[in-house]
């Protein structure tokens, strides 16, 4: 983990309220795992005084791809950062996830959860087999599609409106194509609804959720960030996720 | 200029701390940890705690509330895991302890009075449960019996961490001084309360405390009137973000500092405070450091 | 909806008043003042008082801190001057006063009982003179005499306004009730200093009241800690910038909101505030305000 | 006075920390007079909770031009306000000066407090004999010598370093100029030192100085803006004041 300043050299607008930047960050680049994130510091002053964390959506020579959704004044400002711009953040953070080896591995997105999934998806495809399902509530909130596309693994779409792809849920059209694998290895990002979802409909599964949860510092040293455990007390998300387990937290 | 500090045998070298719960156990940015003066641990108990379920911060324009709840492995784990691991950092080691009974005090200052462990503050911010739970320091009578019986366990630095809550820190400082402590630190954090849109609480602890730039100029107002009020070392804590107000805590009357929420937004804030505020004497040409330390009080 | 309160004898026509201190004697903005819950003067002491020296204001993000000292032109000059041209104020009336002796409160609630006059608050936010300066508010013994001879003068409503320094205001609340009080106002601004880059005190007054949003939290705190302890109506106070800020203290368990600090900004921000209010019961459908007012406290 | 949203139309930087603007306002350009202020809401959210109080720098037709240093974040950011944007402001505030007739006038304004002396100078200017002393600490720092001569008076210039007319500050020069005139009523806006420095000058004079001091409301309901009298107590600025006769003051 290293604090650094990250000039921002492009900014896209993905949907009404999801953006895209990529960062010129060479050895962030280098150094970042799928399911880490960095934390990022937002406004000027004081008046947001915590950072906001964002994961890695992708990775491409030494540059880094963030992709958020505004939800208030912190990811706001962000998306006004212009091109250009140097970004004060603090990373590689989390844990990254542990890439298996010849397995089938089911893929689900909800929302701008796809985003971190984009380079969890580029590694694991090596040496996986991969199977990806995408949801957002209609055609023009699904983002990543074509990206996910040039990855050649096999895709899946579903809005909750018919307007592109399969009618209903991420998480219904993942139950129906992990029943047609092999022991699946699930690895889900979306609304926390739909990752209790996830762990409802496919019993028995390894799932692994990149978990959300208010956090203080994102470097380990506050323990705000709690995610309660299955067995009793609770992880550091910041720490021990954010992707952890699904099947031994309580959401 | 010469900015060590002496508090009963502990000398610092040099007057910016890392506040307790808002720097780990010090394990993790070993640089910064050895650059300052010194660390305070995360509080630790006898038992360990698991804490308060999330969410555990809220987030204001210039504060924060946190709702951690004491989380931590307990005395014997600490002891056992955290403890070796300290050996390798240099820094001035403070372990912040938080008992539930005046026993559980002494217990704890007298299994932790180890090589390694240069002092204590003792955290009277927690409920006494033997007496109906109301908050130790909230009581004077109470702050002294604590102090006191920490002071016997150990021949270590003890410092007491008072809170200044619905409490006349002057009076707990007496009390702290009576009981024979070497220092206390002053503010904890505020009493604070945030809501959802629908009216129930924000936080999974219900209610929480109160840090960063808000409640500066309370915890100032504290540290003026303690210093000069009471014969005994003042450290200042409450929304140190910069070398600026680290310097406004020794005007004050603060002998040493302590920075808390800054190092959540940046885990090099102490760092960083302690650089600026050695620029900032050049800039201001202090000649004595004794000069600076309290001088809001003499101006006046 | 009816959003009326009744406090004592005086019925308030919606909860949002003008916070003593921040609206002068609400001659100033009569649509204001006459739109509104009611008005709260700024503090009348028996003598004149000439105030503070300036600077008399300090700003920091999310709050100030005023040190006024109490300026106003005293009992005989507010009777002759001021009170008869309240009379054009339709607005109910609340008069803030502060004594330095436990008879000068008596006589400024006796002389002060005049027809135009809805009530009282009893500022105890002053130094008892007599015995030794400490402020009254700090003292719950000395609320409840203060409160009783206030009670003894007068058959208006009596408001005590609290403070939360250095005291737990269930304690002094209590005292209130025990003394006769018809509610309480929570809370009084919170001690602060602020410093110049010398080190010197900002402030003319040396030491002043931090108000605004960065002790929305604390005041939250306390009025929810008030209202779940003690039998008596709470008016919250503490940071109200607009109408979700007056729900938060109304769900806390207020009864009514006092703006104040919002007012400096703009001097039409408590009619903001009630007008913010009253659209944020239409859009959660509020059915019943008794139902609004303390859910905090009944939702845990 | 009113609460009103005033359109900025133009935004021009007179020195290198000195800006001036002009607003959009009908009703405030008709009912403004000299002496009189405006106070500005400042920033955004609530990191600048107090407004900043601007005197009325002039008036021309439906528009008010407005003058000011940067000293802060509050200056900082109303030197950064676009054209086109509105500013949220209060006024007028304050009590106009009462304008006499058929008198030798000094007026002195020293650095920025030039500005309010404008549009004061051009309401004398119609039934007195006026005579204007402007100083500044070189001539990179003065302002506003050309619309002064447009208004026709009798100027004179004084600059610390010798740079544009008299060598010297403002208040010196004044004195040299008021010892030519008969009985002259003084008009004084600057820093503190200059007004005490004046004051010290001319005794026996009657001087109205623009004084200023840490506002909270600007429209008197608060009591902050407190100015000693010499006979004890306080007054009022923002109500009493602006423009107060320095010989009653203890500046
Ligand atoms: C490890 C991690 C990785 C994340 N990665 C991404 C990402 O790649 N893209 C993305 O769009 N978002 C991501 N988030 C969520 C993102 O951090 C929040 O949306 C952001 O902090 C909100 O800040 P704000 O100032 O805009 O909103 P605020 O004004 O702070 O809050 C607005 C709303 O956002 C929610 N929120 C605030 N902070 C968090 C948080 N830490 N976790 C969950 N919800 C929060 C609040 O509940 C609230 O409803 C991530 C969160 C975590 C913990
Ligand atoms: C009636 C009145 C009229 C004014 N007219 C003008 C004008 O026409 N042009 C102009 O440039 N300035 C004028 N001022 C001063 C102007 O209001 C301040 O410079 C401004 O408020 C500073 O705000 P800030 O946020 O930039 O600085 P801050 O960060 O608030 O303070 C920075 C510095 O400015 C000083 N300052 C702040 N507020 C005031 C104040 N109210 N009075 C004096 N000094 C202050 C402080 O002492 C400090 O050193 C006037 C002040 C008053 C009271
Ligand atoms: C997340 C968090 C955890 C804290 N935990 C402790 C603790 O365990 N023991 C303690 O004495 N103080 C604790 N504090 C209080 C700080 O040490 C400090 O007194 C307070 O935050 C005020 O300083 P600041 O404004 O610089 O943060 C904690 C504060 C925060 C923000
Ligand atoms: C300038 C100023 C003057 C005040 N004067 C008084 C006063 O005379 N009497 C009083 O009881 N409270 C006084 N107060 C306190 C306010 O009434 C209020 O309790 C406090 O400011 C907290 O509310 P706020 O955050 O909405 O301002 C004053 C506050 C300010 C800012
Ligand atoms: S956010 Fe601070 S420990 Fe995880
Ligand atoms: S600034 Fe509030 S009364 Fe003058």
């Amino acid at each position: 983990m290293k604090q650094l300043t990250a000039t921002v050299t492009d900014v896209q607008r993905l949907t009404k309220d999801i953006f895209s930047i990529w960062l010129n960050a060479a050895e962030l680049a280098q150094t970042a795992k799928p399911g880490q994130f960095v934390n990022i510091r937002v406004g000027e002053g004081e008046e947001l005084l915590l950072r906001r964390p964002v994961s890695i959506a992708d990775v491409f020579g030494q540059k880094v791809r963030l992709i958020f959704r505004i939800v208030g004044k912190g990811t706001a400002w962000l998306s006004q950062v212009p091109k250009g711009c140097g970004l004060d953040l603090l990373g590689p953070l989390g844990r990254p996830v542990r890439i298996p080896k010849g397995r089938d591995i089911l893929v689900c997105g909800g929302g701008v959860g796809a985003a971190p999934l984009l380079f969890l998806t580029r590694r694991l495809a090596r040496q996986n087999r991969v199977y990806v399902v995408l949801g957002a509530k209609s055609r023009k909130e699904m983002i990543l599609v074509r990206e996910f596309k040039r990855l050649r693994v096999k895709g899946y779409i579903a809005t909750n409106d018919g307007s592109l792809g399969w009618k209903g849920t991420a998480s219904e059209l993942a139950e129906l194509v992990a029943n047609e694998l092999n022991r699946p290895i699930v690895y889900a990002c979306g609304p926390r609804p739909m990752l209790q979802d996830i762990v409802a409909r496919l019993p028995g599964h390894e799932i692994w959720g990149f978990a959300e949860e208010r956090m203080g510092c994102g470097t380990g040293i506050c323990h705000c960030c709690a995610l309660a455990r299955k067995d009793g007390g609770y992880i550091r998300l910041c720490r021990d996720g954010p992707v952890v387990l699904l099947n031994g937290v309580r959401l | 200029m010469n900015f060590e500090v002496q508090l009963g045998r502990t000398i610092f070298p040099n007057p910016v701390l890392a506040a307790s719960g808002t720097f780990g156990f010090g394990l993790d940015f070993p640089r910064v940890a050895n650059a300052i003066g010194g660390i305070v641990t995360k509080a630790i108990t006898v038992e360990p705690r698991a804490g308060n379920p999330p969410p555990r911060i809220y987030e204001f324009p210039g504060g924060i509330i946190n709702s951690v709840g004491l989380e931590n492995p307990g005395l014997k784990r600490f002891r056992a895991e955290i403890l070796p691991r300290l050996a390798r950092l240099k820094s001035r080691l403070i372990v912040n302890i938080a008992g539930f009974s005046i026993e559980e005090f002494g217990l704890l200052a007298e299994s932790l009075s180890s090589e390694r462990v240069d002092g204590f503050e003792v955290n009277v911010s927690c409920p006494n449960v033997a007496e109906g739970g109301a908050l130790f320091g909230q009581d004077p009578k109470m702050v002294e019996r604590v102090t006191r019986v920490v002071r016997q366990q150990t021949d270590k630095t003890v410092i007491v961490k008072l809170t200044a809550n619905f409490i006349d820190p002057v009076e707990t400082a007496k009390a702290a001084l009576a009981g024979g402590a070497d220092a206390v630190t002053l503010i904890n954090t505020l009493f604070g309360l945030a809501l959802q849109k629908d009216g129930t609480p924000f936080l999974g602890g219900r209610t929480g405390g109160i840090s960063g730039p808000a409640i500066k100029h309370f915890a100032l107002f504290c540290v003026d009137r303690v210093a000069r009020a009471v014969a005994i070392p003042v450290i200042g804590c409450g929304g140190i973000m910069n070398g600026q107000d680290a310097l406004d805590f020794i005007s004050a009357g603060a002998r040493l500092v302590q920075v808390g929420t800054a190092s959540l937004r940046n885990p090099y804030a102490p760092l960083e405070v302690w650089c600026e505020l050695r620029l900032l004497c050049r800039k201001n040409r202090f000649k004595n450091w004794a000069d600076v330390i309290g001088r809001t009080g003499r101006s006046s």
